[in-house]
């Protein structure tokens, strides 16, 4: 991985003179000219950087590679879990980010409590990683409020369904906080296909002419939907768009989750400390369907998910441990069940039917309902308490 | 017109789903002029993420129907592009708030590029949107967004609500030299119909409503997925004594006063049905013109029954926004009748 | 109100155009709060192609008044986490038509955020939008864009018509905890009225509507650019023998159905009047509400005089496109008023 | 300046290999990693191409540059022209191209008939060296219609007002040339502040994935309207946003028009070939204010301006021309006094007041008129009749 470097400003020079006015005397020179930003740093290196496997392994912090194991392996129950409960009609939805766990539980550790993340609709897992309730985090996907959670309470914005679209949101709260003097670093996610939204192009730009403390990080799965990286970008990585907004582009193999939380701490790092915005890309897979109503194999082969299948985050990660002793079955053990617990509770309170009130419709559009709206509640009040009398009538026959 | 779409349908008509329809619409259009090409969001080798494309990469190939980087103005941007250069594109939205994002190109481009140009450059373009709730959808994927687009000047505004019309209306869309906002009923995808795929229907020229039901007490004023809702109120309120018109607009731009005026004049009453927002939705519109061209015939005031002013509610709140049969019984009860007898 | 207004102004009141209002109320509003910040294209150094933030990033900084890339989208969008993050950001669009590419945040996120989040994350936040012909634009320079914004729930929607209007309704906007989008009468920023800067009126609440001149003929309902047109008309019918009330919205959302509705009762007969398009335009909705409330008052269907359904002309032809005093006189004239003699 | 080059493919490689599996034998390889296309053959120069001046220019064809003097003579004939209209009331509003000329000509004359050329809006010069006629190129600015030419008749799109939205057009046209088996270029033009808009980077992305046959040429002038590009963008230089999609990048002098001719000429011969999308920067000064209306004192200071009005894109070449002896002043003053005449053609034909027809409101919205617009244009008549009729009955009096 390169060193992170404030960008260089080449003094001014002018050009004619390098190459010389050779015929012309009478021509008059041309005014200075200035790359403003040495490219050379800015670019990603060629290949994704690695530690798990490594040299660079042995120099990891064991005490961080446990933490991020237990993450790990709670965070594929999760996804399991969730996805089963799509299918007993108790979460309307799920978006699993099964083989990206990785990614995920990174983008949590990485960022200190008063950090803010900004999560697309796949990332519950970051969200929830970072401490946001389970059930809470799910509330979008069970269907019974949008986001479930209090953003302020846990500096994580909502769960983005438009795609790219809270890139710029992250960038304007980073540089607002800059401005406050505060010090809190925006961590956005986003995916391969979110990356070719116009939204991803005007949020790096804001972020690098401002120079706000905010790190993107492009999980690039290998589709958007049925579409392929090939369809979706013809550049040589993604993290090479990094170059073009003047900001330095990291490329991090996103099933090692020790690689991603260094990259990803170096660019918070570099954020917090005035050294401006980083576009990382994690280079991963994602090996569930789209959704639980997505059919994969419609496109893609299941060659392509087995080798995937089996570069798999969490045993990977498994595989360091235990190759350096840092894990045994009795730890492993104890953390999977820690995770069967988790799951347990999560089914447990999805089971219970949420209680939702139908007047909430009109309780949040604005912080004093309009006229219009008052009459509205008022006719929709009607409905209900009818409809109540009807029932009470009926439950009375 | 009922009559006719009956005659249509009479021979070895089978059952089909709205979504097939449109999709077949799709290939019959595609496979009479090359120079339809579909693209969009996964409209290729999955076929659309409801399938209405589905098999069409497959039988034309990628070059007709093409999965694009996800980016819907561009998506819309590169179709005008194409469109100035004879193609003709038609362009899916992978649901009504994704199309957003195309919303200046929309405006600004697509709407205008022939009235810029003095007619010199028509986009013959259509843009299918699938739009509405109902279908249990989280945020930003049941919206209806057809108030925004009625109010730019430059495009035609359509909505199926039979599979009949899903297969005319879209044949129609992409047979005119004008941009067409094509607004697919979500809900309604998989309603079935007879109708026949080996006969479809002719193409009907778009900007005409319908009458779906004959009636005398009210006319009820709708499109698109609110139809059914009407159709099945209108049932329910022979049990009051009403005897209910309902008139399928299908077409928002251009609007069919005549068919709506002739309705309205003879039954003196109507209600405005639709899913939309109220405050700055269609029903504002279709409600100010009925009344001002019915002045002198209306026995009480046009009613409005549409979606609360609210952002399209979660899932399981979707059914108190959504107008259903009771919602409009009660506007249809509203409509004065002690002031007439 | 009027009244209240005359007060305010009484005291060694001078002519100021409505740009120094809205210079001024955006001053006045940095100074008073910490959290306000202006962001747009040109806003900085340049002052805003309409110098309406001239002087703002001298006395304030550029970091309070800030020059942003040029791109619509990424405006809106960091406005929304420079909201998130507790500041109220002002936002300028540099004009009407140019806001369209900010059309997805405006309607996936600046109109929902309350909303989604249950009312945790409000968007103190004011998007200013000089809106509006009549200043000899070229294309893309003058579209009136507020059906679009009226139908998006959550979202307020001003639009003052005076120069003291001008500052109190932006100083209310600012105030606001909720999004409001501020529309600026492009051909009213150079009208003049005796406002005193000393003391500028007590900001009021957003969503009244105002009478400005009483009559008792016939309503004329209005708002921005079109308020001199209906007072201008209302002298000219004099001549006639209608004695013409004109009322001022001031706010499309929140609806002043009571202001509305009072009048328009008492004269029984009503014209709306607006530049924005007529089909799917304001006046649909308006009028709609209208016919509904005051059925039982209306001595004449409600009437509309807008511009025509067509995308904004070039500079020589927006006069013929532009609701003018005759339009509004001939629209009185139709309201049938031998049927009542 | 680079050779073209076709983008290379690595073979794959598993990147563990290279850096060994270290420590843990069980660890799973990743599947194969590979970079999809060689970013160095996309990276720009680090300073502007040049010709004029340098030895490059004895290669260049005389005849060529003995052409783009006359453009230019009569280019910068043009701007001042119509920049005077705007005082005499006769054009509504002028975004003058002045200083800006090398790239207006070079965008014209490196098309084919057969290629189509899409303006922004401050590019009627190249629009009007393309063949339009000058009057019809000016409608727009005149304000009797808005585009008023035929876009097919000549190849060249309207003039885009709303910035970078005609760069998907380009796209979408190119593609479509391609797909019908024609051999059409298209050649966008944009502005350095419209390279931050998301449809820059919508059609940028569209155009690599495609490989379609589009020139893209940004004409960084140091301004839009008052910012400065250092408030627009943070990239080492415009150019290096091609290497995020995958597209080559490449850096000129803006004011020589040798070398933008001869990097628009390589750039159209690679997207007709075969080679896909180029992104071209060309560096230049946008001399007068940004409109007319404006008053670029407000933000700029003169020595600037001063600095690049010596360095003028046609005088360079004029020097060039005379070094060499291609030029000597009776040709210099034939192609003067062309433009002179042309200056004053426009004028006269300006002076007179276009015929409008105030019924053409409701002519083109759409292919027939709606029924609503038949009752507008009834009533639109009706008044005008009026109207007639009350003249001409004042006129009898
Ligand atoms: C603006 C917008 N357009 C379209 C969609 C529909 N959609 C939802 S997910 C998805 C694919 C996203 O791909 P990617 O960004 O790679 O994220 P991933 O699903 O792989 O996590 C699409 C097209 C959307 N949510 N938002
Ligand atoms: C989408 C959009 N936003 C804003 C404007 C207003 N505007 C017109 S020109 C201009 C500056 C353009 O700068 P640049 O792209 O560098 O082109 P230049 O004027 O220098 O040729 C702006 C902001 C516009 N025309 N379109
Ligand atoms: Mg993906
Ligand atoms: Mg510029």
């Amino acid at each position: 991985m390169k060193k992170s470097s404030t960008p260089v400003r080449e003094p001014a020079a002018k050009t004619t003179g390098s190459r010389g006015a050779t015929r012309s005397g009478q021509r008059p020179a041309a005014p200075a000219w200035r790359v403003r930003t040495d490219p050379a740093p800015l670019l990603p290196d060629a290949r994704p950087f690695r530690v798990l496997g490594t040299r660079a392994a042995a120099d990891a912090d064991p005490a961080l590679l446990l933490r991020l194991y237990g993450e790990l392996v709670r965070g594929r129950r999760f996804n399991t879990q969730a996805t089963a409960l799509t299918r007993q009609g108790r979460l309307a939805v799920y978006p699993s980010s099964a083989g990206q766990e990785a990614c995920e539980v990174a983008a949590a550790a990485v960022l200190a409590e008063r950090d803010w993340l900004f999560p697309s609709y796949r990332d519950t897992l970051a969200v929830v990683s970072r401490g946001v309730d389970p059930v809470e985090a799910l509330t979008l996907l069970r269907g019974d409020w949008h986001t479930g959670y209090d953003p302020h309470r846990y500096r994580v914005a909502p769960l983005s369904t438009p795609l790219a679209t809270q890139l710029p949101h992250a960038v304007g709260l980073a540089h607002a906080a800059r401005l406050k003097g505060d010090d809190v670093v925006a961590l956005a996610l986003v995916g391969d296909g979110g990356t070719s939204e116009g939204d991803f192009h005007e949020a790096m730009n804001f972020a690098a002419v401002w120079q706000a403390p905010v790190v993107f990080l492009v999980q690039n799965n290998g589709f958007a939907i049925s579409v392929p990286l090939a369809k979706q970008s013809a550049a040589p990585t993604l993290a090479h768009k990094a170059v073009g907004y003047g900001m330095p582009g990291r490329l991090v193999d996103g099933n090692d989750v020790a690689a991603v939380h260094a990259v990803l701490a170096e660019a918070v790092d570099r954020a917090r400390t005035g050294g401006g915005p980083t576009l990382v890309e994690a280079v991963t897979y994602r090996i569930d369907a789209h959704t639980n109503a997505d059919d994969a194999t419609r496109y893609r082969e299941d060659d392509e998910v087995a080798a995937w299948r089996a570069y798999d985050p969490v045993r990977i990660l498994e595989a360091e441990l235990r190759g350096r002793g840092l894990l045994d079955d009795a730890e492993a053990e104890r953390v999977a069940s820690g995770a069967e617990e988790m799951a347990a509770r999560l089914r447990e309170r999805l089971n219970a039917d949420p209680a939702t009130d139908p007047m909430e419709l009109f309780g949040h559009v604005y912080a004093e309902p309009t006229p219009q709206l008052r009459e509205q509640a008022a006719q929709l009040r009607a409905e209900l308490d009818a409809a109540a009398g009807a029932e009470g009538r009926e439950g009375g026959r | 017109m009922t009559t006719v779409a009956a005659q249509r349908t009479a021979g070895g008509a089978k059952p089909a789903t709205m979504a097939q329809a449109i999709q077949r619409a799709l290939r019959d259009a595609m496979a009479d002029d090359p120079a339809v090409h579909v693209l969009g969001e996964d409209v290729g080798t999955l076929g659309g993420v409801f399938r209405i494309t589905d098999g069409l990469a497959k039988e034309f190939g990628d070059d007709r129907c093409t999965d694009t980087p996800l980016a819907e103005a561009g998506i819309l941007g590169t179709a005008v592009g194409m469109a100035m250069y004879g193609l003709r594109p038609v362009v899916e939205m992978q649901f009504d708030a994704f199309a957003y994002p195309s919303f200046e190109q929309l405006a600004s481009h697509v709407a205008k590029m022939r009235n810029r140009t003095g007619g010199a450059l028509p986009l013959p373009l259509t843009v299918r949107i699938p739009y509405g709730g109902g279908i249990g959808g989280v945020e930003h994927h049941s919206d209806s967004s057809e108030a925004y687009y009625m109010a730019t000047p430059g495009l035609h505004v359509v909505t199926p609500a039979t599979v009949e019309d899903a297969y005319g209306l879209l044949r129609a869309a992409i047979a005119s030299d004008d941009p067409v906002i094509f607004l697919e009923p979500k809900r309604l995808y998989w309603s079935k119909a007879a109708w026949s795929p080996q006969a479809p229907a002719a193409v009907e020229p778009i900007g005409k409503a319908v009458v779906r039901r004959s009636g005398t007490s009210a006319t009820l004023i709708t499109y698109g997925p609110s139809l059914p809702v009407c159709l099945e109120a209108a049932e329910a309120a022979r049990a009051e004594g009403w005897d209910l018109e309902v008139v399928d607009l299908r077409s928002l731009v251009p609007f069919d006063d005549e068919t709506v005026v002739r309705s309205v004049r003879r039954t003196g009453r109507a209600v405005v049905v639709h899913e939309s927002v109220g405050f700055g939705g269609p029903g504002g519109e279709i409600a100010a013109r009925v009344s001002e061209r019915c002045f002198h015939h209306l026995e009480a005031p046009v009613l409005r029954v549409a979606g609360f002013d609210v952002p399209y509610p979660p899932p399981m709140l979707e059914g108190h926004h959504l107008p259903g049969v009771d919602r409009v019984l009660d506007a249809v009860a509203r409509l004065q009748w002690e002031a007439e007898s």
